[in-house]
C-alpha cells in the first residue's frame, strides 16, 4: 500500500483551486484504478486554509510521521510548497507540486518535481511572442502586488525588452482590490499599444475586464495580453462580449483540440458537472507522474528511487506532450497563444499559435 | 471635455455606492441595534446566490430577482433571529462575535456544498451593460444604477428610521431593553423587524455586488472588513453617515490608486485610521 | 483667616448656547463644610466636573492649595488631594467592594502599576480599604459583587471610593440620595470625622441634611452664584425660597 | 367588593437563584395608593420589578384586574396599564428629551403639553440628548416618561430623589391631582417617610423581603415607635 | 464565605483568589500527556501551545483591560519575522531570537499604545484592525526584506541549547513551546492577581471612574498593551523557530480574528480561557479537516454556535456559571 498525502487549500479564498486539483486527482484514479504495481494507492487530504507555510510544514510532518505517507503532493500555493519542501528533503520523500508556480520552488529540495507550470515560463514566452509576432512594441504592465504578480511582471518586462520592445509604464495593484477603474484609467492615460495583465483567478478577472470596457479600452485597438487566469472560463462568462479579442498565453484550456483532451473534458464533465481548468490538469498529470514512476520502480516508494524514475519522463497530457527536465525536475511544455473568440454561441479561448518545449527561463538563466 | 479628475470622482462615488449597498444593512443591525453581526455578509451571500441561480438557471430578469433577494434574506434572518440572535441581544459583544462568526462559517460550508467553490458569474441585462458618454467621461451604466439605488435606499431609511417613532423605539430598546420593555415597547418585535430589514438590505447588496465583485462561498468573509470600515467611519446608527463614509472612502481609494498607485493598498486603511482618530465616533456618529 | 484649599477664578462654561457656569468665584477654606444647592440643572454637577477636570472650562482657573490646576488631568488632581463622588453611580460593577476600594488605595500608594507581586502581600493597603468600608457600614457586604448590591449600598461605595484617595478636599454630589435619612446622617458624620482638615463641599437636595451639616451654603442658579451665607441666612432668604426651597418647612 | 386593581398573592421572587422576596401579599384597589417603606436592601425595588415582571417568580401570583399576569411579558404589562419609574432613572441616552417622552407614549390626558407644564425645565431642555441632562432633570424625565404612557397604576421608585424642594412640592401636588382627579393608582417607594405617608392611603413596611407591617398611612405616620423600629427613622427628631 | 471577624480576613480572601487549585495542576500535568499518548501529534501540540500563548497575550488586553483588538497578529507577525530575519542575518540561536522578537514586538506595541489608549469600543476595534492591516501591507510591500507573499526564505534555526535539534517529530518543538508557554503563563498568573491586574479589571469595568480614584488609566493600558505585544511577538517567534518559516499569514487579519475567536470561545477574562480555546479550536479544526478538508468550517461553525448558545461567556465562563449554580444547590 502506498499513501499519498495531498496538501492543498481546500478552504478559504483558494478553496476552488484545491477542489479542482482534487477533481483531477480523483478522475485519474477513477480512470486508472487505485492499484499500481500491485500496491494500493491511498490519498490523505490535508487543508492549509491558504498561503500558510507553517501549517503546510506541520501537515507535511504529520503526514509523514503520523500517517506514514510515502509521497507528498498537491500544493496550490507557493508558500505551501516552500513550507513543506524542507520536510520532503529531510524525510527523503517525493513531493509532486501540482500547481505552485513560482520558479524557485523546485530548487528547495532535491525531491520536488513540478508538473504544472512556472509563471515566467508563460510570461516570458508571451512577451517574446508579443514583440516578435504580435506586432506590439510598447507595453504597459498591470499585475497584482504579491509574489506571483511580481514574478510575472519581472519576467514579462525582461523578455519584452530583450526582444526589442519598450515598457511604457507599470502598476502593481493590491491583491484585494474590488475596483480597477483607477488603474485602468492610468493605463489608458498613457495610451499604450498593449497592456499585459496578471491577476489571480477568482472574482477579479471579470471586474478588471469590465473596467477595461467601461474605460473604453477596446481589445481590437489596444492589445490586452495576459496569462490564463484573467481570461479563465468564469471570467469570460461574466464578461461576455467584452472579453472578445483578448490575447493570452497559457499551457492549458479545456478547448484544446486533441483526442486526449476531449476525452478528458468529457469524463471530467460527467463526473463533476463542470469543465476542467489548469488546476485540474495539474492534479491529473501529477497522478500520472506518480503512477508511472511507481510502475518503473515496481512499487518502491523510496524518494530517491522515485526521483530517479521521473527524471526525463515524458507523456501525453490533455494539454499536449509534456516532460520533466531531468536537471531541474521542472515541467517542460508547450505554451499556447490564444484569442477570445465566439465559436457558435460560446465565447472561448481559441489557440492560434504555440511555442513548444518551453523550459523555465529563470532556471535556464541561472545556469548560464 | 471634463478633466480626468471628474472621472476619478465619478468612479470613486460609484465604488463608494457599491460599498454602501453592501454595508447599509450592517449599518442597521450594528449601527442601530448594536448587534455585532459578523454574519452580515452571509445574508448578503444568500441574496447573491438566489439572484445568480434565478438569473443563470431559470432565466429570470436580473431586476426581478432583486426584491426576491431582499425578501429571502429578510425571511431567513427572521428564522435566525428567533432561534439564535434573540437570545444574545443582552449578551456581550464577544458572544455575538462568536455566534455570528460561527454562522458565517456554516454559511460558507453550505454554499460550497450547494453551489461548489467556483465563481458564479452573472450576465446583467443589456440595459446595465457598457457605459454612456457624458462630456467626454464614460460613465458605467451599472455604476449609475448603483448610485440611484443607494440614494433611494438612503432616503427611505433615513425617513423611515431616523425620523420616526419606530426608529426611536429601536434606539430606546438598544439603549436599555429592560426600560424599553417596561414602557410597553415590544422589544422583541422591534428587533425582529429591524433585523429583517438589515438582513434584507444585506441580501439586496449581495445581489447587486455580484456584477462587480463576483460571488463565491467565501463572500461571507471577504468583504467583511470593508463593510465594517464603512459603518464605523460613518458613525454608528447613522444611515446618512454610512453613505457619506462610503463616498469618502470610495473617492479617496480611487483617487489614491489613480494618483499614487504605490499607496493603493494602504489608502483605504489609512483614511479609516485617520478619520477615526480625528472623530472617534465616526463622521455622523452620535454615540 | 484660614487657608483657602480650593478656589475658582471667573470660571465660565457653556454647552452651546446654554450657560452652565458664569463667572464662578468660589473659595473653600480648610476644614470647611460647604453645601452647594440650587434648582435642578443650575450647574452644580457641572461645577464639580469643572473643578475635578472632567470638563474643561471655557474660561477661568481652578486653584488647589494655591497651585493652578486648570490644565491638569483629573487623576493628577485626585493625586493632589481633590476627590469626588458621582451623582449617578459610577462604580465597578464586576468588582466587589473590597477589590474596588483596594484598587483605589493602591493607586494612591503608587503601587497599582506593580505586576510582579500578588495584591495580597500589601496588607496595609488592604486593611486600609477594609477599614474605610467598615466605617461606612459596608464591612459585611464587601465581598459581594457591586452589581448585586442594593442601590443604597452602592451609594455608600461611591463615598468609600472617594475616601480611599485620602482627599484633602472632597466634593460630594448628592451623596445621601437613596440612603435613608438617618443613615445619611451617619454617613456625613463618618466622613466628617475622618479628619478635621478635610474640606467638604456637598451638593444635596435634602434640606434636613443640608441644614444639619453645612456651615455655609452657596446657592447656584442658572450657572451663577445667586447668594451665599450661613444656613440661617439662607433659610430666611425670600429669594432662595422662591427659586429653590419652596413653601415647605425646612431645617 | 369591587375587583382590586392589583393583587399579589404570596409572591416569592428574586434574581436567578437568590430569593429576595418571601411570600408577599397585598392588594391595591382601583385609584388606590400604597407606600412601600423599609431600609436599604430590603427588597423595595425588587417588589416593583416583580410587579413589572423583571424578576424570577418562585411562587405566588400577580393578578391585574382579575387576570393572572404572572407569566405576562413586561411590555404587555406596561401596555395593560402599569407605568414604572425605575430607581436609577434609566433614561435612554441616545434619544432626545422629546423622543424619550414620545417613544412609548400612549394616548390619554398626559401628553407633551401636560408633562411640560408639570416640568417646565424639561421643556427648556427638550432638544438635549438623554445623557446630557442633570441628575434632577433625568429624574423629572423618568417620571414624565412614565406618565406619557398614561398608565392606570404608577410604580414609583424614589421619584423625589435628586429633585429640588420646589420641584418636589410641585410633584407632590401633581400626584395628589393624579390620584384624586385622574384616577391613577400609585405604589410609591420612598425614603422620605413623611412625604410617602402624606401622599398615600395605605403603607407597608418591608423587612428582609417580607411585609413586616401594614397600616393606613395616616395611622402609621403617628406610630413613631413602629417607624423607628422598622425604618430606623427618628421622625420626631428630624422633622 | 470568608470569616469577617479577624483583621486579616480581607487579606486572606484576596490571597485565596490566587491559590493553585487541583484542576490547574492537573491541567498542566495533562499538557505532558502528548509525549506519551500522542507522540505523532507533537507538531500539532506545539502549534497549539504557540497559539495558546498568543491567545494568552490577547487575553491580557482584551479579557482584563477590555481593549478589544482585531489587529493583534501584527505583533505576532513582527515577532515571527524578527526571529526569522535574526536567524538569517545574525545567528540561529533560538533563545536570543525570542528575546529580539519580544523586544521588537514590544517596541511596536509601545509605539502604537499611545494611539490605542485613547479609544474604546468599535473605534478601538477598527483602529486595531486598521493598524493590523497596514502592518500586513507594509510586510507585503517590503518584498525585498520579507519575501512578500512567498514567505521569508533562508530561516535556519540552530539546535536548542546547541543540543536539541528541531526534529521531524516535533519533540523539541513541543517541549520548547510548552516550556515558554508555561513560563509566560506563570507570569500572567502573577500579573492578574497583582495590583496592576486589579487596575486593569478596574479599567475594564469602568473607565470613567478610574481617573476619579487617581488612576492614570492610559498609562496602565499602555503598559498592558506593550506587555501583550511582546508576548505575542514571542509566540510569533516560536512559530518561526519551530517551523523554520515566516509568512505574511502570520500578520494577517485572519490570524487576529482566529485568536480572538479562540479566546472568546474559551472564555475571555479568565486565565485559562485562551488556553482552553486554543486547544479546543485547533484540535477541532485538525480533526474536522481530517474528516472533510473542504467542509471542516461547517463543524467549527456549529461548535461556535453551540458553545455560545449553551455556554455564554465562553466555555469556562459557562462552565463556571453552571458549576456555581450546581454547588449552591
Ligand atoms: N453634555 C451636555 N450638553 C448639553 N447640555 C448639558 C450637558 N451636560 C449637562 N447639560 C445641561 O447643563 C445643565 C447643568 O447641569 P448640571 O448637571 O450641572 O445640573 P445640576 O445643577 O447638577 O442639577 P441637578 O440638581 O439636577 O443634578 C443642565 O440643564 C443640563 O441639561
Ligand atoms: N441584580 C441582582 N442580582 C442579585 N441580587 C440582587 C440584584 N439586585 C438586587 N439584589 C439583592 O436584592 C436585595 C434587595 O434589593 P433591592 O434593590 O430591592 O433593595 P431596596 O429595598 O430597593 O434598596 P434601596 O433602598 O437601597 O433601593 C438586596 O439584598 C440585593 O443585594
Ligand atoms: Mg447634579
Ligand atoms: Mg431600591
Amino acid at each position: 500500500q502506498i499513501k499519498i498525502g495531498v496538501i492543498n487549500s481546500y478552504s478559504g479564498q483558494f478553496a476552488d483551486t484545491g477542489a479542482q486539483i482534487d477533481n483531477g486527482i480523483k478522475l485519474y484514479m477513477k480512470q486508472h484504478g487505485d492499484t499500481v504495481a500491485g500496491k494500493k494507492i491511498e490519498i490523505i487530504r490535508k487543508d492549509t486554509g491558504g498561503p500558510n507555510p507553517d501549517v503546510a510544514k506541520r501537515l507535511a510532518q504529520e503526514l509523514i510521521v503520523r500517517d506514514k505517507a510515502d509521497i507528498l503532493a498537491g500544493f496550490t500555493l507557493t508558500p505551501e510548497a516552500l513550507g513543506a519542501a524542507s520536510v520532503s528533503e529531510e524525510a527523503k520523500k517525493l513531493m509532486v507540486v501540482m500547481n505552485a508556480a513560482t520558479s524557485i520552488v523546485t530548487t528547495k529540495s532535491p525531491y520536488i518535481v513540478r508538473v504544472s507550470l512556472t509563471l515566467p515560463q508563460i510570461a516570458d514566452t508571451l512577451a517574446t511572442w508579443a514583440v516578435k509576432k504580435g506586432g506590439t512594441k510598447k507595453a504597459y504592465t498591470m499585475v497584482s502586488d504579491y509574489g506571483p504578480g511580481i514574478d510575472a511582471e519581472g519576467a514579462f518586462q525582461k523578455a519584452f525588452k530583450e526582444a526589442g520592445g519598450e515598457i511604457v509604464g507599470s502598476v502593481r495593484m493590491p491583491v484585494a482590490n474590488p475596483d480597477f477603474s483607477a488603474f485602468v484609467q492610468r493605463a489608458k492615460d498613457l495610451n499604450p499599444e498593449s497592456i499585459f495583465v496578471f491577476i489571480p483567478g477568482g472574482a477579479q478577472p471579470a471586474a478588471l475586464g469590465k473596467a477595461f470596457a467601461e474605460r473604453g479600452i477596446d481589445p481590437k485597438k489596444v492589445k490586452l495580453l495576459s496569462t490564463g487566469e484573467p481570461v479563465d472560463e468564469t471570467a469570460i462568462k461574466s464578461m461576455g462580449d467584452l472579453a472578445l479579442d483578448r490575447i493570452s498565453a497559457w499551457h492549458y484550456d479545456f478547448n484544446h483540440k486533441s483526442k486526449m483532451n476531449s476525452d478528458f473534458v468529457k469524463a471530467f464533465n460527467a463526473e463533476y458537472k463542470r469543465n476542467p481548468d489548469f488546476f485540474a490538469v495539474g492534479g491529473y498529470d501529477g497522478m500520472h507522474l506518480i503512477y508511472e514512476a511507481l510502475k518503473k520502480t515496481n512499487g518502491n516508494a523510496d524518494g530517491d528511487a522515485l526521483i530517479a524514475a521521473i527524471k526525463g519522463m515524458k507523456w501525453e497530457s490533455p494539454r499536449g506532450v509534456i516532460w520533466i527536465d531531468p536537471e531541474t525536475r521542472d515541467v517542460v511544455q508547450t505554451v499556447y497563444i490564444r484569442r477570445v473568440q465566439k465559436v457558435g454561441n460560446d465565447i472561448v479561448n481559441v489557440e492560434f499559435d504555440k511555442i513548444e518545449n518551453v523550459k523555465d527561463p529563470v532556471k535556464a538563466a541561472m545556469k548560464k | 471635455m471634463l478633466p480626468p479628475v471628474f472621472g476619478v470622482l465619478f468612479d470613486g462615488i460609484a465604488y463608494g455606492m457599491l460599498l454602501f449597498v453592501l454595508s447599509v444593512g450592517l449599518s442597521v443591525t450594528l449601527g442601530l441595534m448594536n448587534f455585532v453581526n459578523l454574519a452580515h455578509c452571509a445574508f448578503a451571500m444568500l441574496g447573491g446566490y438566489l439572484t445568480a441561480t434565478l438569473v443563470n438557471d431559470f432565466n429570470w430578469s436580473f431586476f426581478a430577482t432583486l426584491p426576491l433577494a431582499f425578501i429571502a434574506a429578510a425571511t431567513a434572518s427572521i428564522a435566525f433571529e428567533r432561534v439564535f440572535y434573540r437570545r444574545l441581544y443582552r449578551a456581550g459583544d464577544l458572544d455575538q462575535v462568536l455566534l455570528t462568526i460561527g454562522i458565517a462559517f456554516v454559511s460558507v460550508a453550505i454554499a460550497a456544498y450547494l453551489f461548489g467553490t467556483a465563481q458564479q458569474p452573472i450576465q446583467t441585462p443589456p440595459l446595465l451593460r457598457g457605459a454612456i458618454d457624458f462630456l467626454g467621461l464614460s460613465l458605467g451604466k451599472y455604476r449609475l444604477f448603483l448610485i440611484a439605488i443607494a440614494l433611494v435606499v438612503t432616503i427611505l431609511l433615513v425617513v423611515g428610521i431616523e425620523y420616526t417613532r419606530f426608529g426611536a423605539q429601536v434606539r430606546a430598546a438598544v439603549d436599555n431593553q429592560r426600560m424599553a420593555g417596561g414602557l410597553g415597547i415590544n422589544v422583541e418585535r422591534t428587533f425582529a423587524v429591524t433585523f429583517a430589514l438589515g438582513s434584507g438590505l444585506a441580501g439586496l447588496g449581495g445581489a447587486l455586488a455580484i456584477e462587480i465583485v463576483g460571488l463565491d462561498p467565501n463572500f461571507s468573509f471577504i468583504y467583511l472588513v470593508y463593510v465594517l470600515i464603512i459603518v464605523s467611519v460613518g458613525g454608528l446608527g447613522s444611515i446618512a453617515g454610512s453613505l457619506a463614509a462610503a463616498i469618502l472612502i470610495g473617492v479617496s481609494d480611487i483617487a489614491g490608486k489613480y494618483y499614487f498607485p504605490e499607496l493603493g493598498a494602504f489608502l483605504i486603511y489609512l483614511v479609516m485610521v485617520v478619520i477615526l482618530m480625528w472623530r472617534p465616533s465616526g463622521l455622523f456618529g452620535r454615540r | 483667616m484660614t487657608e483657602i484649599v480650593l478656589s475658582t477664578r471667573r470660571l465660565d462654561k457653556n454647552f452651546g448656547s446654554l450657560v452652565v457656569a458664569r463667572n464662578i468665584e468660589l473659595n473653600l477654606p480648610k476644614g470647611a463644610r460647604y453645601a452647594l444647592i440650587g434648582p435642578n440643572g443650575a450647574g452644580k454637577t457641572t461645577l464639580i466636573n469643572l473643578m475635578t477636570g472632567m470638563l474643561k472650562p471655557n474660561a477661568g482657573q481652578i486653584f488647589l492649595g494655591g497651585e493652578d490646576v486648570t490644565a491638569l488631568e483629573p487623576q493628577e488632581r485626585v493625586r493632589r488631594g481633590l476627590a469626588r463622588t458621582f451623582q449617578i453611580n459610577t462604580l465597578f460593577p464586576g468588582l466587589n467592594a473590597l477589590e474596588a476600594v483596594t484598587l483605589a488605595v493602591c493607586e494612591r500608594r503608587n503601587i497599582a502599576g506593580e505586576f510582579w507581586r500578588n495584591v495580597a502581600v500589601h496588607r496595609e493597603a488592604i486593611e486600609e480599604a477594609h477599614d474605610i468600608l467598615a466605617k461606612l457600614r459596608l464591612g459585611d457586604s464587601c465581598y459581594q459583587i457591586t452589581r448585586e448590591l442594593p442601590y443604597g449600598r452602592q451609594r455608600l461605595l461611591e463615598i468609600a471610593l472617594a475616601l480611599a484617595t485620602k482627599p484633602k478636599v472632597l466634593l460630594l454630589d448628592e451623596p445621601a440620595a437613596g440612603v435613608p435619612q438617618e443613615e445619611s446622617g451617619e454617613v456625613f458624620e463618618a466622613v466628617a470625622s475622618l479628619s478635621d482638615d478635610l474640606t467638604l463641599l456637598f451638593i444635596e437636595h435634602d434640606m434636613h441634611v443640608v441644614f444639619r451639616f453645612a456651615s455655609h451654603i452657596i446657592v447656584l442658579v442658572s450657572g451663577a452664584i445667586f447668594t451665599e451665607g450661613s444656613p440661617a441666612a439662607i433659610a430666611a432668604d425670600p429669594g432662595v425660597r422662591e427659586v429653590y426651597l419652596g413653601k415647605r418647612k425646612h431645617g | 367588593m369591587a375587583e382590586p386593581l392589583l393583587k399579589l398573592e404570596n409572591v416569592t421572587a428574586g434574581y436567578g437563584d437568590a430569593v429576595v422576596l418571601h411570600g408577599i401579599s397585598l392588594d391595591l384597589p382601583e385609584r388606590g395608593s400604597l407606600a412601600v417603606l423599609g431600609r436599604n436592601g430590603v427588597g423595595k425595588s425588587t417588589l416593583l420589578m416583580t410587579i413589572m415582571g423583571y424578576t424570577q417568580m418562585r411562587g405566588g401570583r400577580v393578578i391585574w384586574r382579575g387576570q393572572d399576569i404572572s407569566r405576562l411579558a413586561p411590555n404587555r404589562r406596561a401596555v395593560n396599564g402599569i407605568g414604572w419609574v425605575a430607581q436609577e432613572r434609566e433614561i435612554f441616552p441616545s434619544l432626545s428629551v422629546v423622543e424619550n417622552l414620545t417613544v412609548a407614549a400612549r394616548p390619554g390626558p398626559w401628553d407633551l403639553d401636560a408633562v411640560f407644564k408639570l416640568f417646565p425645565r424639561l421643556s427648556e431642555r427638550r432638544r438635549n440628548m438623554g445623557n446630557q441632562l442633570s441628575g434632577g432633570e433625568q429624574q423629572m424625565l423618568a417620571t414624565a416618561r412614565a406618565l406619557m404612557t398614561n398608565p392606570a397604576l404608577m410604580l414609583l421608585d424614589e421619584p423625589f430623589e435628586g429633585l429640588a424642594p420646589v420641584i418636589v412640592d410641585e410633584l407632590i401636588a401633581a400626584m395628589k391631582t393624579m390620584l384624586l382627579d385622574r384616577g391613577i393608582a400609585i405604589i410609591l417607594v420612598e425614603q422620605h417617610t413623611d412625604i410617602a405617608l402624606e401622599l398615600t392611603a395605605e403603607a407597608i413596611v418591608l423587612e428582609r423581603g417580607a411585609v413586616a407591617h401594614r397600616a393606613p398611612s395616616a395611622q402609621l405616620q403617628k406610630d413613631t415607635a413602629t417607624l423607628e423600629r422598622l425604618v430606623g427613622l427618628r421622625v420626631a427628631a428630624t422633622a | 464565605m470568608v470569616p469577617t471577624d479577624t483583621i486579616s480576613a480581607p487579606q486572606l480572601y484576596l490571597q485565596s483568589l490566587s491559590r493553585w487549585s487541583a484542576t490547574e495542576i492537573a491541567f498542566w500535568l495533562a499538557t505532558l500527556l502528548p509525549f506519551f499518548l500522542f507522540p505523532n501529534y507533537l507538531s500539532l501540540a506545539s502549534q497549539i501551545a504557540i497559539t495558546a500563548l498568543f491567545a494568552l497575550s490577547l487575553d491580557l488586553i482584551l479579557g482584563y483591560a477590555g481593549v478589544v483588538s482585531l489587529g493583534h497578529a501584527a505583533f505576532f507577525g513582527i515577532g515571527a519575522y524578527a526571529a526569522g530575519l535574526f536567524s538569517k542575518f545574525v545567528w540561529g540561536e533560538p533563545i536570543s531570537g525570542l528575546l529580539v522578537a519580544a523586544l521588537l514586538a514590544g517596541l511596536a506595541g509601545y509605539a502604537t499604545s499611545f494611539i490605542i489608549c485613547r479609544f474604546r469600543h468599535l473605534t478601538l476595534i477598527m483602529l486595531t484592525l486598521g493598524l493590523g492591516l497596514l502592518a500586513f501591507e507594509v510586510a507585503n510591500s517590503a518584498h525585498w526584506l520579507t519575501g512578500g507573499s512567498d514567505g521569508l526564505q533562508g530561516v535556519r534555526i540552530w539546535p536548542l541549547f546547541g543540543i536539541f535539534k528541531f526534529d521531524l517529530y516535533g519533540y523539541t518543538a513541543y517541549s520548547y513551546s510548552l516550556a515558554v508557554l508555561f513560563l509566560f503563563f506563570l507570569g500572567m498568573r502573577r500579573l492578574v492577581h497583582s495590583p496592576f491586574g486589579l487596575a486593569l479589571r478596574g479599567i475594564r469595568e469602568n473607565l470613567v471612574r478610574m481617573p476619579a480614584i487617581g488612576a492614570a488609566s492610559r498609562a496602565h493600558i499602555r503598559k498592558a498593551y506593550t506587555i501583550a505585544a511582546a508576548v505575542a511577538g514571542i509566540a510569533g517567534a516560536l512559530l518561526t523557530q519551530t517551523t523554520e518559516s515566516a509568512a505574511l499569514e502570520s500578520i494577517s487579519f485572519q490570524r487576529s480574528a482566529d485568536v480572538l475567536v479562540m479566546l472568546v470561545l474559551g472564555g475571555a477574562g479568565r486565565l485559562y480561557g485562551g488556553l482552553i480555546g486554543a486547544i479546543i479550536f485547533m484540535i477541532a479544526r485538525d480533526q474536522f479537516s481530517g474528516i472533510a478538508p473542504q467542509y471542516w468550517y461547517f463543524w467549527i461553525g456549529i461548535l461556535l454556535i453551540v458553545v455560545v448558545m449553551l455556554l455564554p461567556n465562553g466555555i469556562l465562563g459557562g462552565l463556571s456559571k453552571i458549576f456555581a449554580r450546581w454547588s449552591r444547590k
